[in-house]
């Protein structure tokens, strides 16, 4: 085995929160610090398996570090790197210290054990993200909604238990119905190839489902997913949660964990179930294109800046299934892109706006209103944001929704057609948002705001940079991805469709 | 004739060795009683703490030594099995009965004293009990009781007979019954208890004993073993059979409390003093669930087919009813009545395994439940007002801003309770979810899965109310006990993390050791 | 020997017994009515052994008998504290708890 | 180096956007330096394009690779192609861009931003020259996009006046349902051509069945129309006005809003291969160009009334461009001369507003010239152009696409002749108002001429106004310039040519004289009792209230709807579930009676109900 580094890059967070609780008289920092080095030395960390991850390998996974856990069910703590994997934790490690950075600790009573669940977001995000057992997928998947379930229970807003309530129930339903689909996978993998393994590449390269089966297991684990993502019918979860959580939490929850879903939809579900895959892929295309237009159109008429923000995510994770479920090349590796500038977009958007909530202790819509002049910086930072949500080109948003759009065009003409709507309907929601809360006249409750001072813009500049530069340049993401997604076609047996006038000349 | 006879029974053999931890705590037990009649009052409690800790220690390294291959047999004429699970069961119930024992002697969190009443006879709220209080003495007759108590336990988890089986749960039950009533405050619902406890309990040890007699009836013997021959090669009347094996689940499922018979546990959980319940809670529940599953997996085996959708129907509507009851509670021990109820009902879905598995599911869930919910009890013992404990869920607002730890330790156990990985709680949950699909039982899962969401909003609710709700004014506040009741709280913690983080340990223990000698 | 006879009488005390539990609200004599459930199980046994042959039926009878006793010591205890609390035998009265 | 055109503004407005107000002092002057920079690589590469042999001209210059899924056959390079269309853009841009930043200068030096302006207007000059230099459509998309955005950015540029917000919002939308078509357009190319850029999409269509061409036609009409403001996605442009007078000259009137023109030439071959892509083109020109001249005719306000103007102008470059090889050449010519002339007639417009307080109001306009003589020359320049009066640059941009229509069928002919009739009529009517008739001015107006950095610009614009069009048609030079490029036929009108000219110069005439009869005398408020016609064109010919009543209302009540449905139904069932588990919780609490006798009750009931299953069990 080679030096683990995919276990130092999950044991970082660890280790600093159990820093957190040495007392002062032993070490050197302050807890805000020791929270932040611990997330930036996990960022060097990610960065350094990047620069050694080979794009060029066939292998499935990389930098595998495996440690028996529970021998007799054949788990193994076993950590490996994917393309879609590197390019998700660093979507996480990169998150983790600029919502560190963000979220103004300063008189905030209960400072250390909100540092210690980010961290703890952090370590569980990128555990999940580099699982290469599925019961250890499973495990941390669930094991997720703790933290978050108190960072929204404790820090949010006046209805924040009822959130973190449900919250935690939709979780807990995904994850017990995937729970029994799990195991009954094991058994049909401990029948079929004579020992009981949960390993995600054993799984997918070996087993053979009869079609039912298959079909079942299929969906008790899409169920989860689809939960988690969130996909219409089941979304209703995240705006209730994102108007309470402050939007520190939101960010980690929208920008990084909810990014599991649809990770789990790439990286276990196609390979593990192609057939099943490829049965469901026309309902689960159309459920993705109803919810991108759907949330999209109900985002529009939201009072509630972060309850908006929720339904535009989740219209965003419509396109993200449609890609994953595109069966493409190019649908695929456009969600992993999709997947990482929305996570930029969502945490620019939600850590702006988070300062300006902060100030007014209120994110009604129309509380707000003429900031352009008092708040000039908070304004273009905001722009930004919200420009790279609605995928303008230029910004990574657009790489990834119309490489997910011209994906799922090869297969799915008329869906893709309707999803391609959203593009206008998310100029509407997003700019009537951004023309209420921003321009139009100063009226009395908005004079006193604050604009972001210097420090508060350079935690926010580097999502804006990244989005920008990933829009112009996101060469290092698609030749990640893409490293992953070759092996992910080759498991669900699909070739790319070529163009079509070529097909006809060849006939 | 009758030399004929007398010649048919063997002289009994006993292998005292192997008996040993049974006998230490018989032993311990019967000096209990000589403390109580000879040494005077202010001797007694010291004198019982130091024999009843130092025979549950000796009982339970007895058990660890001879718990080896070598110590596996049938013993005292085949009546008692020392098996693998039997010693298992032995061991946990030890550690419980040492864990509630360390309730017991909590003296510290009440002003006026431990948990039981000063004097049992005297009348509520009467004079007489004025002044035995002020003057401080002690219902100390509960440690040989106590001691009784887990005599029958260890007796009755590895009981191979009928009969035994029956005088070992009445050693177990009539014990409990008189500690369920020795409450030091509100004495009236702890008598009331009692009571309820009594003549429910005698009524289903009644049934208990009226199957077994059926059982012999039908097949001329009392041993397990036997009565599993006998099943086999009989061709009679099934319908007396059947009704046999009814009449004896009924007994056994009235014990761990599943629906129907679920009715008493509530009450009993709530009006028994909480060390108590903790007691029940969890070694009664492993006992009785130890004996369930060796009747049904050793004298019922051959009929598995049987006596299984029955025990389908059972676990599904234990489980749900259990947990749809306890989302509307507002006392928190009444709460966990039902939680027991609905975890029970969990335990159950083991039974749908095939032999190995599902004694191995079932022996980690006892495990990893029982010292959870002793870690919950013992928590309850420490959140008081002036009139004694608060178990009122609603006054917990805010225990999280008053005492994290407390708070964070019970948060700790309700998660368990809900099955959240990286807790014991789901490696149990795990395990018998695993049994079932591989016994074809998917459909229970699929309703444990249901109800298991359901449990979860009750016991997530109490972590929000201690965490995201501010305190209200003059509500409960937590007191710092002895160190018993520390040791207690911390032995349930580390047990419920360390099987959450490395279930292999619990599991290599469990499944070295999961066949039944017959 | 037909058995059936007997197993049938001890069903029927058996039964008499359970319905004096849920019929009756004196606890005295609801106690008693389990007492002579068990005293049904007792004739079960009794049958059991004649039928077989065996002795140890006749034994459990008596183990049977010992534990009833124990069970009334028990019992009695439990009946007369809640007797001197409330005044009443009544097991109808003790129903504080609930729901 | 062509990459240079490109970074240059774009590196200037990121400095001046980046840094904020620590520019403010040098903001203007570098984003003026910047454009002028622009103007001077393009104009240096334009002459080495003209050393080179004509087959030689087209260059294309990969920067670098930009997205490429080598397993799926899918690249695309960030590449730019330098050819006689895309010079002649980016001349256009960069000279009357600089032009206009100067203008600016003056223009917003009372703003007190003026440095966020700039950078703005940088940013639209990175964009639009991406726009045109760019060798594949997904890059043209992404300035197309980037206009669109910066045309946002300056519309709604004084966001704290509502109206300008929303009209930027309503830019933007409108342009986004152009971009769905673009973008549809481009996955179409990838999956039937196997590639989005110029040269393939040009190669393969040839051999693609008909289906292929007409709806790539008809998207990228529906992306044109967005961008140029044509019918029916027309109803932002007049709002646009919204935004800074420089900027509706430079965006929304010399160049961006002809982005659609440029689009549909640059697609030549794809519309060339379906002839009923081509005459829906032909369809939206002619309707734009009238609906536009009539709402232009009908307008007080400066603004909205030229760029009703525009909206009628681009109208006839797309019916030139949607007549094929006759008329790619002419929609192209018009459109700089258009750049011109349209440019120095809002930059005149922004002077008559600097002067009267920002009163667009032409009723209260009048007696300029006395006041304003280079505002009022440069104009008057600009209207003789854009009426097509010899020898002004309109004339003969015009009287091209006139011949070109009429050589292509009766009706578009007499659509571009009464066109130029209306245009003459609107066009006399603003002159007439604005300078010509008697003052009307607010009471504390005092008209001045504009500084220099203001009259400077118009002055070259208006030279340019008045020389361009005889240059560029010389001896065909315009013609055999781009002919490389977009292909050209010479046109046969039904008449000859000097008959043409002399029916147009008739119609000119005659729409001259009815605007002068018309307008003899001018009232200082709009008149009430007007005919029919002209409150619909007041009213934009009811696009705005369509727009209203066919998608916004329906839109509204829909997103209320859908907001109602989540709530209670989606939401409600998961809710639901719960309160009816809570319901039944409680419902079932009940049957925990307290009375010991109902246990045993359900002890004895549920064993003699487990005995008799277990009897049917086992039986």
């Amino acid at each position: 085995m080679n030096f683990p580094w995919l276990l130092l890059i999950v044991l970082t967070p660890l280790i600093g929160t159990l820093l957190l609780f040495v007392p002062k008289r032993f070490i050197p920092f302050s807890d805000k610090q020791i929270a932040l080095y611990s997330s930036l030395i996990t960022l060097i960390f990610v960065l350094v398996v990047a620069f050694i991850f080979d794009t060029s390998s066939t292998a499935l996974t990389q930098f595998d570090v495996s440690y028996d856990w529970i021998p007799i069910f054949g788990i193994s703590f076993h950590l490996g790197l994917t393309g879609i994997s590197l390019v998700l934790i660093g979507l996480t490690a990169v998150l983790t210290p600029i919502v560190l950075l963000a979220t103004e600790h300063e008189g905030m009573k209960k400072r250390k054990e909100f540092l210690m669940w980010i961290l703890l977001v952090e370590a569980s995000a990128l555990a999940v993200f580099l699982a290469r057992d599925l019961f250890l997928f499973y495990v941390v998947f669930e094991a997720m909604l703790v933290p978050i379930f108190f960072l929204v229970g404790r820090f949010g807003g006046p209805r924040r238990s009822a959130a973190a309530l449900k919250f935690i129930l939709f979780g807990l339903a995904g994850g017990l119905v995937m729970l029994a689909a799990l195991i009954w996978l094991y058994f049909v993998g401990a029948t079929q190839l004579g020992r009981g393994t949960f390993s995600i590449t054993a799984l997918s390269n070996e087993l053979n489902m009869d079609v039912w089966t298959e079909r079942w297991l299929f969906l008790g684990f899409f169920f989860a997913f689809a939960l988690k993502a969130p996909m219409f019918p089941g979304h209703t979860w995240l705006p209730d949660t994102a108007e309470q959580a402050t939007p520190g939490t939101s960010t980690m929850l929208i920008g990084i964990l909810d990014k599991v879903g649809t990770y789990g939809m790439l990286a276990i579900l196609l390979p593990i179930f192609p057939n099943a895959s490829k049965e469901f892929a026309p309902i689960i295309i159309g459920l993705a294109v109803f919810g991108v237009i759907y949330a999209a159109l109900v985002a529009m008429a939201q009072k509630d800046m972060k309850r908006t923000f929720a339904f535009i995510s989740i219209s965003h994770f419509g396109f993200i299934v449609m890609g994953i479920f595109s069966f493409t090349s190019i649908g695929m590796i456009g969600s992993t892109v999709y997947m990482v500038a929305h996570g930029l977009s969502t945490a620019a958007l939600f850590l702006t706006a988070g300062y300006l909530i902060k100030q007014k202790d209120n994110s009604l819509i129309n509380s707000f209103g003429g900031l352009t002049k008092i708040a000039p910086v908070m304004t273009g930072i905001f722009l930004i944001a919200a420009l790279a949500s609605i995928a303008l080109p230029g910004m990574a948003g657009f790489v990834g929704e119309f490489m997910v759009l011209t994906g799922t065009f090869q297969r799915y003409q008329i869906p893709t057609i309707i999803a391609t709507f959203g593009i206008i309907l998310a100029a509407i929601y997003m700019l009537w948002l951004y023309q209420r809360v921003f321009t139009g006249t100063e009226n009395k409750e908005t004079k006193n705001i604050v604009d972001l001072n210097l420090k508060q813009t350079l935690v926010l500049s580097p999502l804006v940079l990244l989005t920008v530069l990933f829009g112009f340049y996101p060469a290092p993401v698609i030749k990640i991805a893409e490293s992953a997604i070759s092996n992910t076609m080759l498991q669900i047996g699909q070739t790319d469709p070529g163009p079509i006038i070529s097909k006809v000349e060849t006939k | 004739m009758m030399q004929n006879v007398v010649n048919s029974i063997p002289t009994p053999n006993f292998e005292y060795a192997l008996l040993s931890p049974i006998l230490i705590m018989f032993f311990a037990a019967c000096a209990g009683v000589l403390i109580e009649a000879f040494l005077p009052n202010e001797k007694r409690r010291l004198t019982h703490l130091l024999v009843i800790f130092t025979s549950l220690l000796l009982a339970f390294f007895a058990v660890i030594l001879q718990s080896g291959p070598n110590g596996r047999a049938l013993v005292a004429s085949g009546t008692v099995a020392l098996d693998g699970p039997g010693w298992i069961l032995q061991g946990t119930i030890l550690l419980i009965a040492a864990m509630s024992a360390l309730l017991f002697a909590e003296s510290k969190v009440d002003p006026l004293g431990d948990a039981f009443a000063a004097r049992a006879s005297t009348l509520p709220g009467g004079e007489e009990e004025k002044t035995v209080t002020k003057l401080g003495w002690a219902q100390t007759e509960v440690w040989p009781l106590l001691s009784f108590s887990v005599t029958g336990m260890l007796l009755f988890v590895t009981a191979n007979d009928l009969l035994v089986m029956f005088v070992a749960l009445e050693v177990m039950s009539l014990p409990l019954y008189l500690l369920a009533g020795l409450a030091r405050r509100r004495r009236l619902l702890s008598q009331e208890a009692a009571l309820k406890y009594f003549i429910l309990g005698a009524l289903a040890s009644a049934i208990l004993l009226f199957g077994s007699a059926l059982t012999y009836a039908y097949t001329g013997s009392l041993e397990f073993g036997q009565i599993s021959n006998g099943i086999s090669s009989a061709n009679n009347s099934p319908g007396l059979l059947t009704a046999a094996i009814a009449l004896v689940a009924v007994g056994m499922l009235f014990k761990i409390g599943a629906v129907p018979f679920h009715q008493w546990v509530p009450d009993v959980y709530t009006g028994a003093p909480t060390p108590v319940t903790s007691f029940m809670a969890g070694a009664v529940k492993v006992a009785a669930f130890g004996g369930l599953l060796r009747i049904f997996y050793v004298a019922f085996g051959s009929l598995v087919w049987d006596w299984r959708p029955l025990i389908w129907v059972v676990a599904g509507l234990t489980m749900v009813v259990g947990s749809v009851i306890a989302l509307s509670q507002s006392d928190f021990k009444r709460m966990l009545a039902y939680s027991s109820i609905s975890n029970g009902g969990f335990i159950l879905v083991g039974f749908s395994g095939t032999n190995r598995a599902a004694i191995a599911a079932v022996l980690i869930y006892l495990i990893t439940y029982a010292f959870a919910t002793v870690g919950a009890f013992a928590l309850i013992t420490l959140i008081r007002e002036q009139a004694g404990e608060s178990a009122t869920l609603i006054r917990w607002k805010g225990l999280g801003k008053k005492s994290p730890l407390a708070a964070g330790l019970m948060s700790l156990f309700m998660l368990s309770f809900a099955g959240v990985p990286l807790t014991s709680g789901f490696t149990a949950k795990f395990g018998v979810f695993t049994a079932a699909i591989a016994g074809g039982a998917t459909p229970l899962v699929l309703i444990g899965v249901l109800a298991s969401v359901i449990a979860a909003v009750f016991y997530i609710r109490v972590i929000i109310l201690m965490f995201f709700s501010d305190p209200i004014p003059e509500g409960p506040f937590v007191v710092v006990p002895s160190v018993f009741t520390t040791i207690a709280i911390s032995a349930s913690t580390v047990v419920t993390i360390i099987l959450g983080l490395f279930p292999q340990i619990v599991i290599d223990l469990v499944s070295s050791a999961s066949v039944f000698l017959r | 020997m037909n058995p059936n006879a007997y197993l049938v009488l001890s069903g029927i005390i058996f039964s008499i017994g359970a319905l004096g539990v849920l019929l009756r609200r004196n606890a005295i004599v609801a106690f008693m009515s389990v007492e002579l459930m068990l005293n049904a199980a007792n004739l079960a046994f009794v049958t059991g052994a004649r039928v077989w042959g065996k002795l140890d039926g006749q034994a459990a009878a008596f183990f049977v008998m010992v534990v009833a006793a124990a069970e009334v010591v028990i019992g009695l205890a439990i009946i007369i504290t809640i007797f001197r609390t409330r005044n009443s035998a009544s097991v109808d009265e003790a129903s504080l708890l609930r729901w | 180096m062509i990459a240079a055109i490109i970074a240059l503004p774009a590196l200037s407005a990121a400095i001046l956007l980046s840094l904020g107000n620590r520019t403010n002092k040098f903001g203007p002057w570098l984003a003026i330096g910047a454009s002028t920079g622009s103007f001077l690589i393009g104009f240096w590469q334009f002459l080495q394009m003209l050393s080179r042999p004509e087959e030689e001209r087209a260059v294309v210059t990969t920067v670098y690779e930009w997205l490429a899924v080598p397993a799926a056959g899918f690249k695309v390079n960030f590449a730019l192609q330098l050819d006689q269309l895309s010079i002649s853009f980016v001349l256009l841009i960069t000279f009357v861009g600089t032009l206009i930043h100067i203008y600016s200068l003056g223009y917003m030096s009372h703003d007190e931003n003026p440095r966020r302006f700039f950078a703005y207007l940088n940013l639209f000059v990175a964009a639009m020259l991406l726009l045109v230099l760019a060798d594949n459509y997904l890059l043209l998309y992404v300035g197309w996009e980037g206009v669109g955005l910066a045309s946002y950015l300056l519309i709604g540029f004084w966001q704290h006046k509502p109206s300008a917000a929303v009209a930027a919002k309503k830019a933007f939308v409108a342009n986004r349902v152009g971009d769905f078509g673009l973008s549809l357009a481009i996955m179409t190319m990838f999956i039937v051509l196997g590639s989005v850029s110029f040269s393939d999409v040009n190669e393969g269509i040839k051999g693609a069945p008909a289906w292929v061409s007409l709806t790539l036609g008809l998207l990228l009409l529906l992306a044109a129309c967005g961008k140029s403001a044509q019918f029916p996605l027309q109803s932002w442009l007049l709002d646009a006005m919204e935004g800074p007078t420089p900027v509706s000259a430079l965006i929304h009137a010399a160049t961006m809003v002809t982005a659609g023109v440029y689009l549909i030439v640059r697609s030549a071959s794809i519309f060339n291969a379906s002839e009923i892509a081509q005459t829906a083109v032909v369809v939206v020109g002619t309707i734009s160009l009238l609906m536009g001249a009539v709402i232009a005719a009908a307008k007080d306000d400066i603004k909205k009334s030229l760029a009703g103007s525009t909206m009628s102008q681009i109208g006839y470059m797309i019916l030139a461009a949607g007549l094929g090889p006759i008329g790619y050449v002419f929609a192209i010519l018009h459109l700089i001369t258009h750049g011109f002339f349209k440019a120095v007639m809002f930059l005149g417009a922004g002077s008559v507003m600097h002067a009267t307080n920002d009163n667009v109001d032409m009723r209260r306009y009048g007696g300029l010239p006395k006041v304003m003589i280079f505002t009022t020359i440069t104009f008057f320049i600009g209207y003789l152009a854009i009426i097509g009066i010899p020898p002004f640059a309109g004339f003969y941009s015009k009287d091209h696409i006139i011949e070109a229509a009429l050589s292509h069928s009766w009706w578009a002919g007499a659509a571009v002749l009464f066109g130029a009739g209306l245009t003459a009529f609107y066009m006399t009517r603003i002159v007439v108002m604005t300078f010509v008739s008697k003052p009307r001015w607010e009471d504390d107006v005092h008209p001045h001429e504009s500084p220099l950095s203001m009259t400077l610009p118009m002055i070259v614009l208006a030279i340019g106004a008045t020389s361009i069009g005889i240059i560029l048609t010389q001896n065909h030079i315009f013609e055999h310039w781009l002919e490389p490029v977009t292909g050209f036929v010479e046109p046969e009108p039904p008449f000859s040519i000097q008959t043409i000219t002399i029916i147009t110069l008739s119609v000119v005439a005659i729409g001259v004289l009815a605007a002068i009869w018309q307008y003899r005398k001018v009232a200082k408020v709009a008149p009430k009792n007007v005919s029919f016609v002209v409150t619909a064109a007041r009213k934009d010919l009811y696009g705005d209230v369509m727009n209203e009543a066919l998608l916004m209302r329906p839109g509204q009540a829909t997103t209320k709807f859908l907001n109602i449905f989540d709530k209670s139904v989606v939401d409600g069932f998961v809710n639901g579930l719960g309160a009816l588990t809570t319901g039944i919780s409680a419902r079932l609490r009940r049957s925990e009676t307290g009375y010991v006798r109902s246990y045993a009750m359900s002890i004895v009931v549920g064993t003699a109900i487990l005995v008799i299953a277990l009897l049917i069990v086992r039986l």
